[in-house]
C-alpha cells in the first residue's frame, strides 16, 4: 500500500496543472457574450427539438456486453499471474481456464448467430 | 521513511510528469510537420528556425481566444468535463517504468513514480475511466452533436478494452507478474543467441491486438469515429471553447505517449538495449547514474518511435464506419485475443512437459 | 505496517452509515435509476466490511466473497436495467408510482 | 498519515454516497456514485487489499457505473419530480432504527478487534490460488451464469422488439 504514496503526489500535481488550466482560461480570454453566440451549435440553422430526448437502445446492448465481458476478462488475470507457477501440479488450471473460456465463447457464438449487435 | 526521502520521490514525480506533459508541445510541431511531410507539402515554417517555435504561437493563440460557455449547458459538469478526461491520462503515468535506478545521496531511488505490484491493473483501470469525461462533457453541452458523438466515442472506447485488457492478459500469462517494472527486467539479454529478448517474440499476436486497441483507445485516425468532422461537426466538444479544447488534446497527447510507453515496456524491452545486458553497459560505463541516462534515453527514443507511427498511421489510413468498427472488436479481436491466450497457455504447458 | 485499532473500530461506522444510506436511497427515492444504484451502495458497505475483516483477521475467504458479490452486482445491474428500459418502453417513465398495475 | 487519509477517505465516500442519494438529477447521483467507489477504493488500499481497490475501480466504476450512465443518457428524461419520498415513514424509520441499534451494538462491544499483526505480504497469489483450487467449482459456476445473464438480457430486448413490431433497435 505504501508504493500508492508516490500516486497521490502524482495526482496533487495532475490537480494543479488543471487548476492552473482553469485560471488560465478564466483570466486571459476575453468575454463578450451575444446571445448567437451562446444558443445551440447546429451548423448555423436554428436548433431543431431538445437535446434531452431519448434515442435507440443500441448503445445500451454495447454497454452490457462490455459490462460482461469486462468481467470475465478480469478473472483471466489472477488465471493467468499464476498459471506457470501452477504447472509443476499437473494440467487442472490448465483445464480450468479452458471450461470457464468455453462458456465465454458460447456467449460469443449465441450473440454473433442472433445478430445482437447488428453487424451484419 | 525519512523526509529527504519524500522530497526526493516528490521532485522525481514532477520531473517525471513534466516530461509527459512536454509530449504535448513536441506532438503539436512533429504532427503537424508530418502531416505536411506525408501530404508533400511545406507545413508550419515560419516561427521560428523551421517552424519549431509553432507549437508557442498555438499555446498562445488558444489562451487569448473568446471564452464561450453556451447558454444551454450543465454548468458544473461542462466546466468539469474536460479535467475528467486529463486527470486519468495524467495518473496512469504513474506506473510507467522509465530505467532501473538512479543514486542520489547514496541512496537508489527507481526512475518510476511508483513501482506497484498491480501495475498492469491500474493502468487498465485508471485508462477505462478516461470515458466519464467525454460522456459528462457531450451530455452537458446538451447538443445532439455532442451527446452522439459522446455515446460513439464512450461505445467505441469499451469495446476495444476488452481487446486491450486480453491482450494485456497474454503478456501477463507469459511474465507471471502485473508489475510492468518486473516485466521489463524480464527482457534482458538476447534470446536464442541472434534476437533481442523482448516480448514481442513471446506475443505478437499480443502485441498486434495490442497495438490496434491503443489506436481505438486513443481515438485516433483510422479510429476517430467520435469526432468524424463530416457527420458530428466534432464530436463531443462541439461546444466546447478554445482552452477546453486543448485539454481534450493534451490528454489525447498524453494518452499516445502512455499508450506508446506501455507498448515500449511490455513489449519492446522498456529501458533496455537489445541484446545488451544491463551488467555489461555497467561495467563499460563505469558509473550507475551514466547508466540510469541512458536507459532513459533509450525508453524515450522507442517511445518516439511509437509515436511517429501514431502520426503516420494517422495521416495514411482513411476512417472506418461506426459499424466496421464494432465489427472489428467483436468479430475478429475479441476472439483472437482468446486465441492467443489458449495458445499460449498451450504453450507453456507443453514446454512445461518436455 | 500495523492497523491502528481505531481504525477497525470506526471503519465499521462508515459500513453502517454507507448501508444505512443505501437502504434510505432504496426506500425513499421513486427514480428506479437511482433506486438500482442505492442496492450497489449496500452491496459495497457490506464488501467494505468483508475486505475490512478479511486483510484484518488474515483470511482470504473475504475477499473471495467479494470476487463473486462484484460478479453478482455486474449480472444483476445489466438485467435490472434492462427490465428498466422495457418497462420505460411500456410506460414511458422511470417513475416508481406509475408501475402500480400489479398492485391488488 | 494512515489515519489521516482514512478520515479522508471515509468522509469522502460517505459524502459522496448521500450525493447518490440526494441529488434530484439521476445524471449527478451517477456522478456521485462514481467518486464514492473511488473513495471505497481508497479504504481497500489503506487496508492493504490493492487487487481488490483495482478490481473495484476496473468492474464497478469502470463498467457498471457507465451502464448506470449510459441508460440515464440513453432515456435522457426531464428531471423527475419527486414531490413526496415512496415510502417516507418506512424508509425513515428503518434506516434510522439499523443505524442507530448497529453503532450501539458496535459501541457495546468496543473490545473485540484481536488479531493485529502484519499484512500477507503475497496477497495476490493467495488470492489468485485459492480462486482456482478450494473455489474452482464456484468460479466455473460464475462464467455459466454470465452466458446465462447474456442470453437473459438480449431475450428481454428481444421481447420487447417483437411486442413493438420488430422495430430496429
Amino acid at each position: 500500500m505504501e508504493a500508492f504514496l508516490p500516486v497521490g503526489f502524482l495526482f496533487i500535481f495532475a490537480l494543479l496543472l488543471c487548476i492552473g488550466l482553469f485560471t488560465v482560461k478564466r483570466l486571459l480570454g476575453p468575454r463578450n457574450p451575444i446571445a448567437s453566440k451562446l444558443s445551440v451549435y447546429e451548423c448555423g440553422v436554428a436548433p431543431e427539438g431538445n437535446a434531452r430526448a431519448p434515442f435507440k437502445t443500441h448503445f445500451y446492448l454495447i454497454a452490457v456486453l462490455f459490462l460482461l465481458f469486462d468481467v470475465e476478462a478480469a478473472f483471466f488475470f489472477p488465471w493467468a499471474l499464476v498459471y506457470k507457477e501452477s504447472l509443476a501440479q499437473g494440467p487442472a488450471l490448465l483445464i480450468a481456464m479452458l471450461v470457464y473460456m468455453g462458456f465465454l465463447v458460447l456467449g460469443l457464438v449465441y450473440i454473433f448467430r442472433k445478430d445482437c449487435l447488428r453487424l451484419n | 521513511m525519512e523526509w529527504t526521502d519524500l522530497i526526493v520521490i516528490a521532485v522525481k514525480t514532477a520531473i517525471i510528469y513534466l516530461g509527459m506533459v512536454q509530449v504535448v508541445p513536441i506532438m503539436l510541431i512533429v504532427e503537424r510537420r508530418g502531416a505536411a511531410f506525408i501530404q508533400d507539402r511545406p507545413g508550419p515554417n515560419r516561427v521560428g528556425p523551421f517552424g519549431l517555435f509553432q507549437p508557442i504561437a498555438d499555446v498562445i493563440k488558444m489562451m487569448m481566444k473568446e471564452v464561450i460557455s453556451p447558454r444551454q449547458v450543465n454548468k458544473a459538469l461542462y466546466l468539469l468535463g474536460p479535467f475528467l478526461v486529463l486527470l486519468p491520462a495524467s495518473l496512469i503515468v504513474a506506473a510507467l517504468p522509465f530505467g532501473d535506478f538512479f543514486t542520489l545521496f547514496d541512496k537508489s531511488y527507481m526512475i518510476q513514480i511508483a513501482n506497484l505490484d498491480v501495475g498492469i491493473l491500474y493502468v487498465l483501470a485508471i485508462g477505462s475511466l478516461g470515458i466519464y469525461g467525454i460522456l459528462f462533457g457531450g451530455w452537458a453541452s446538451n447538443n445532439k452533436f455532442s451527446l452522439i458523438g459522446a455515446m460513439r466515442a464512450t461505445s467505441q472506447i469499451i469495446s476495444y478494452e476488452i481487446p486491450l485488457g486480453l491482450a494485456a492478459c497474454g503478456a501477463v500469462l507469459s511474465y507471471g507478474s502485473f508489475s510492468l517494472r518486473e516485466m521489463v527486467m524480464a527482457q534482458e539479454g538476447t534470446l536464442l543467441g541472434a534476437l533481442p529478448h523482448w516480448g514481442i517474440f513471446y506475443q505478437p499476436l499480443g502485441f498486434l491486438l495490442f497495438f490496434i486497441a491503443a489506436f481505438a483507445e486513443t481515438n485516433r485516425l483510422p479510429f476517430d469515429l467520435p469526432e468524424t468532422e463530416a457527420e458530428l461537426v466534432a464530436g463531443f466538444h462541439t461546444e466546447y471553447g478554445p482552452m477546453d479544447f486543448g485539454t481534450f488534446f493534451m490528454a489525447e497527447y498524453m494518452n499516445m505517449a502512455t499508450m506508446s510507453a506501455l507498448m515500449v515496456s511490455i513489449y519492446f524491452g522498456g529501458w533496455h538495449l537489445p541484446w545488451i545486458s544491463d551488467a555489461t553497459l555497467l561495467e563499460g560505463l563505469g558509473s550507475r547514474n551514466l547508466l540510469a541516462l541512458l536507459q532513459v534515453l533509450t525508453v524515450i527514443v522507442k517511445i518516439s518511435f511509437f509515436m511517429l507511427v501514431f502520426v503516420w498511421v494517422r495521416w495514411t489510413i482513411p476512417r472506418f464506419r461506426f459499424d466496421q468498427l464494432m465489427r472489428l472488436a467483436w468479430k475478429n479481436l475479441i476472439p483472437l485475443g482468446l486465441i492467443n491466450l489458449v495458445i499460449t497457455a498451450l504453450i507453456f504447458y507443453f514446454k512445461g512437459a518436455i | 505496517m500495523n492497523f491502528p485499532l481505531s481504525m477497525t473500530y470506526w471503519s465499521h461506522f462508515v459500513v453502517v452509515a454507507m448501508f444505512a444510506l443505501g437502504l434510505l436511497g432504496f426506500l425513499l427515492r421513486k427514480n428506479t435509476i437511482v433506486v438500482l444504484m442505492s442496492i450497489e451502495l449496500m452491496l459495497n458497505a457490506v464488501n467494505l466490511l468483508l475486505i475490512e475483516t478479511s486483510m484484518r483477521t488474515h483470511t482470504s475467504e473475504g475477499i473471495i466473497l467479494v470476487v463473486f458479490v462484484v460478479t453478482v452486482a455486474a449480472a444483476e445491474v445489466a438485467v435490472g436495467l434492462a427490465i428498466v428500459l422495457n418497462l420505460y418502453r411500456m410506460k414511458g417513465s422511470v417513475n416508481l408510482d406509475h408501475f402500480k398495475s400489479l398492485q391488488g | 498519515m494512515r489515519e489521516g487519509l482514512f478520515i479522508a477517505f471515509s468522509l469522502f465516500t460517505i459524502a459522496a454516497a448521500s450525493g447518490v442519494v440526494l441529488s434530484k438529477n439521476p445524471v449527478y447521483s451517477a456522478f456521485s456514485l462514481i467518486l464514492s467507489f473511488f473513495g471505497l477504493s481508497g479504504l481497500y488500499l489503506l487496508w492493504g487489499s490493492t487487487f481488490m481497490a483495482m478490481i473495484q475501480i476496473l468492474i464497478y466504476t469502470g463498467a457498471i457505473v457507465v451502464l448506470f450512465v449510459f441508460v440515464v443518457m440513453l432515456l435522457n428524461l426531464q428531471v423527475i419530480r419527486e414531490n413526496s419520498p415512496n415510502l417516507l415513514f418506512v424508509g425513515v424509520v428503518s434506516a434510522t432504527v439499523w443505524f442507530f441499534s448497529l453503532i450501539i451494538l458496535r459501541v457495546l462491544t468496543r473490545a473485540i478487534p484481536t488479531n493485529v499483526t502484519e499484512i500477507p505480504t503475497n496477497q495476490l497469489r493467495t488470492i489468485s490460488k485459492l480462486l482456482f483450487t478450494r473455489y474452482l467449482w464456484p468460479f466455473e459456476v460464475l462464467s455459466l451464469f454470465l452466458l446465462v445473464m447474456i442470453v437473459a438480457i438480449f431475450a428481454i430486448t428481444r421481447a420487447q422488439e417483437i411486442s413493438h413490431g420488430g422495430e430496429k433497435v
